[in-house]
C-alpha cells in the first residue's frame, strides 16, 4: 500500500517524529511504499541542519537522513519554514523545500495519509 | 476532470485561533488546495468552532487577524463545503449567528458520515 | 498567588487543575490567551466561573477576549476586564503560577 | 475508521473528543504515546474504555506502553497491545484520523 | 550561606514523560539548580506523577529513559524535597509502590502551603 | 519591581512569546525593571536568527531585539538550544547563549518570576 505521512510538531519537543519514524520503518519492513513526509508547522524544524542532540540521544536529523537514503521524499513546508527560521541556510537539503501542493500531491498519489 | 476523479479530502479543525499557529497554518493550507481542482472540505468541531466567531479584533494582540480568509474561501478558493459542528457549538455557548459566515451546521452523527466518505482527513 | 491560566479549558486540564490550587484567600486567577474561553457566557464553564468568583477575583486579559471575538458583554458575570498594564499590577501584587 | 489518540486524557480532551466520533461499525481505537494512559487499570478512565471495548476494538502501543513503565497486566480489561507493524496493518485496514 | 538568605524555588512537574520534552528539560534544570546551593524543590501534580512511575523502558522507543535520574536527585544533586500529589496518584490508579523513588507523598492542601513559601514557582 | 521573565514556548506555534512581549512593554512602561528573559524548551527558537515571517506579519525577532535595545537581557539556554539547532551560526547573537545557572540567577535577583 502507499503510505502519506503528515508530521506537526518538532523534534525532541513532541513525541511526533518518534512515533513516525518507527511507524515507517515498519511499514516499509512490511513492504509498503512510502510516498512522502510532509513537514508542516513545527514539523520543519525536524530538518533543521544544526541539530547537535546530546551524544547519547537519538540523532533525528540522521534518522530522517537514513530515510531519506532508502529512497523516503522528504518535504518541508516553503511557507512554516520560512516562518520559523529554516530556509535555504538551516534545512538539511534545499531540494526538500517545497510548497503546500505537495501535500495536496501526498493525498492524492497515497492510499492512506498519516499524521503525527 | 470527473467528480469521480477528484480526491475527497477534508480538514478537521479542532483548535482555538491565537493560541497557537495551527488554525492559521491550516487556512494556508485550505487556500493552496483549493487551487488544485479537487473535492476540499473544512469541518470545525471542538475548539475550532472558535475560529468562525464573528468580530475578532487582534490590534491589541498584534497579530494577524486570520479568520478574514475564511468568508471568502467558499466562492473565491473552490472549498467545496464548510461544516461546523452543531454539538461543539452548544456546548460553547454559541449559535450560527455567532458565526462570521454562512456555513452548514450539522450535526455529530452527519459530519461522521461525511468523514467516513474522504480518502484523507487532515487534522489542524 | 497570581494563577495564570492559558489554555482553552474544553481542550485542556489547566483550568480545573489551577482550581484544586485556589485557596480562600488572596488568590487571584488571571485567563490570558485561549484561557479566556472559560469566562464566555452560556459557556459549559460558565458555572465554574461563578463559584470561583464568589470566593477569588477572576480576571481576563481585553487583548485576547478582543481577539477572539468576545465582547465585554459576552463574559460571565463578575469577571474582571484588565489590559497588560493591569496584568503586571496583578503580578506586582501577587506571586504568579503558570497552568498550560 | 482508526482513530489514533496521541494525547494523555488527563490533560486533554483529545480522547473525549474522539468518542464522539467512534461509531458503532467497523471504528477501532489506537492509544500511542501519552495516549496510551488511558488504558492503565484502576485509573480514571477505565470505565471509559471499558465501555469502548464493547463494541469496538481498542490497541494501545508496545513501545509507548513499556517506556512509561506500565506493565500489559496494569491494563484495563481488553485493551490488545501491539507494536509499530501492527499500528502499520491496522492503518492498511481502516482510515485515519489523529487526535492531538 | 544561612538558610534564610537562600532562595526557595519550586519546579511544579504537570506534564508526562516521552509525550513531550519538558519533564526531560525539568530534570536537566534541576540537576544544575541542585549545584548552587540554594533552597530547590520539585512537586508533581497532575500527569507530572507518571514521570516517577517505576519500570520505565524505552529500548522500543528508542529515547533515552532520563527517568533514571529521579533516585539521585535527592542525594547527589542537593534538591531538597521531592513532593508527590496524593490526589493526582489516586486519580491515576497508582500509590506509593508504583513509584521508583522515596518521595513525600503530600495532599493538595499541604502542598498549596509549601507553594506559598516559594519565591519563584516553575512550571513543566 | 524587578520582573523575570521565562519563556518556554516557540515563535508563531504559540502565543507565549506574543503575551510576554506585551507584559515587558507594560511593564517597562509602569516603571518596572525586567531582570531578563530566559528562553527554554521550544522558546529558543524565538531567537532564531533566520526567521523570515510574511511581510504582514509581526516580526518576533525584530521586537525581541527591540527590547534587547532597550536594555533588556535576552538568555538562551545553551542546552535547549543545541538540542534544536538554535547555535553559534544559527542565534541572533551568539552573547545570549548561556547555561541554566542564569535561570535561577534570575530566580534569585528577580521579585518575580512570570513564565509564558
Amino acid at each position: 500500500m502507499k503510505l502519506g505521512v503528515l508530521v506537526k510538531e518538532g523534534p525532541y519537543m513532541h513525541q511526533a517524529i518518534d512515533t513516525a519514524y518507527n511507524f515507517i520503518v515498519a511499514a516499509m519492513e512490511s513492504g509498503h511504499e512510502i510516498t512522502g513526509i510532509f513537514f508542516y508547522n513545527d514539523g520543519v524544524y525536524n530538518r533543521c541542519s544544526t541539530l547537535e542532540p546530546p551524544r547519547d540521544e537519538r540523532n533525528i536529523m540522521k534518522l530522517l537522513s537514513d530515510l531519506e537514503l532508502k529512497g523516503v521524499r522528504l518535504i518541508v513546508c516553503v511557507a512554516a519554514g520560512k516562518r520559523r527560521g529554516i530556509v535555504n541556510q538551516t534545512v538539511c537539503k534545499v531540494e526538500e523545500i517545497s510548497g503546500l501542493g505537495q501535500l495536496l500531491e501526498l493525498c492524492i498519489t497515497s492510499d492512506r495519509m498519516v499524521t503525527f | 476532470m470527473s467528480e469521480q476523479e477528484k480526491t475527497k479530502v477534508m480538514f478537521v479543525c479542532r483548535t482555538a485561533p491565537y493560541g497557537t499557529v495551527y488554525e492559521q497554518e491550516a487556512i494556508e493550507a485550505m487556500v493552496m488546495f483549493g487551487a488544485y481542482e479537487q473535492d476540499i472540505s473544512v469541518s470545525f468541531v471542538g475548539d475550532g468552532v472558535f475560529s468562525l466567531k464573528k468580530g475578532q479584533d487582534t490590534a491589541l494582540l498584534g497579530k494577524k487577524n486570520f479568520s478574514m480568509a475564511y468568508p471568502i474561501l467558499i466562492d473565491d478558493f473552490e472549498i467545496s463545503h464548510i461544516y461546523v459542528e452543531k454539538e461543539s457549538l452548544e456546548e460553547r455557548g454559541l449559535s450560527g449567528d455567532d458565526l462570521m459566515t454562512e456555513v452548514e451546521i450539522v450535526d455529530r452523527n452527519s459530519l461522521k458520515q461525511k468523514m467516513n466518505e474522504m480518502k484523507a482527513l487532515l487534522p489542524f | 498567588m497570581l494563577h495564570i491560566i492559558k489554555k482553552s479549558p474544553y481542550e485542556s486540564s489547566a483550568l480545573n487543575d489551577a482550581v484544586n490550587y485556589i485557596g480562600q484567600n488572596d488568590d487571584v486567577v488571571l485567563l490570558v490567551e485561549d484561557g479566556v474561553y472559560a469566562a464566555k457566557k452560556g459557556g459549559k464553564f460558565e458555572a465554574l466561573l461563578r463559584n470561583l468568583t464568589q470566593k477569588n477575583s477572576v480576571y481576563c486579559l481585553l487583548a485576547d477576549i478582543k481577539a477572539r471575538g468576545i465582547q465585554e458583554n459576552e463574559l460571565a458575570e463578575n469577571i474582571k476586564v484588565i489590559d497588560y498594564k493591569g496584568f503586571v499590577e496583578k503580578v506586582v501584587e501577587h506571586n504568579p503560577m503558570t497552568w498550560s
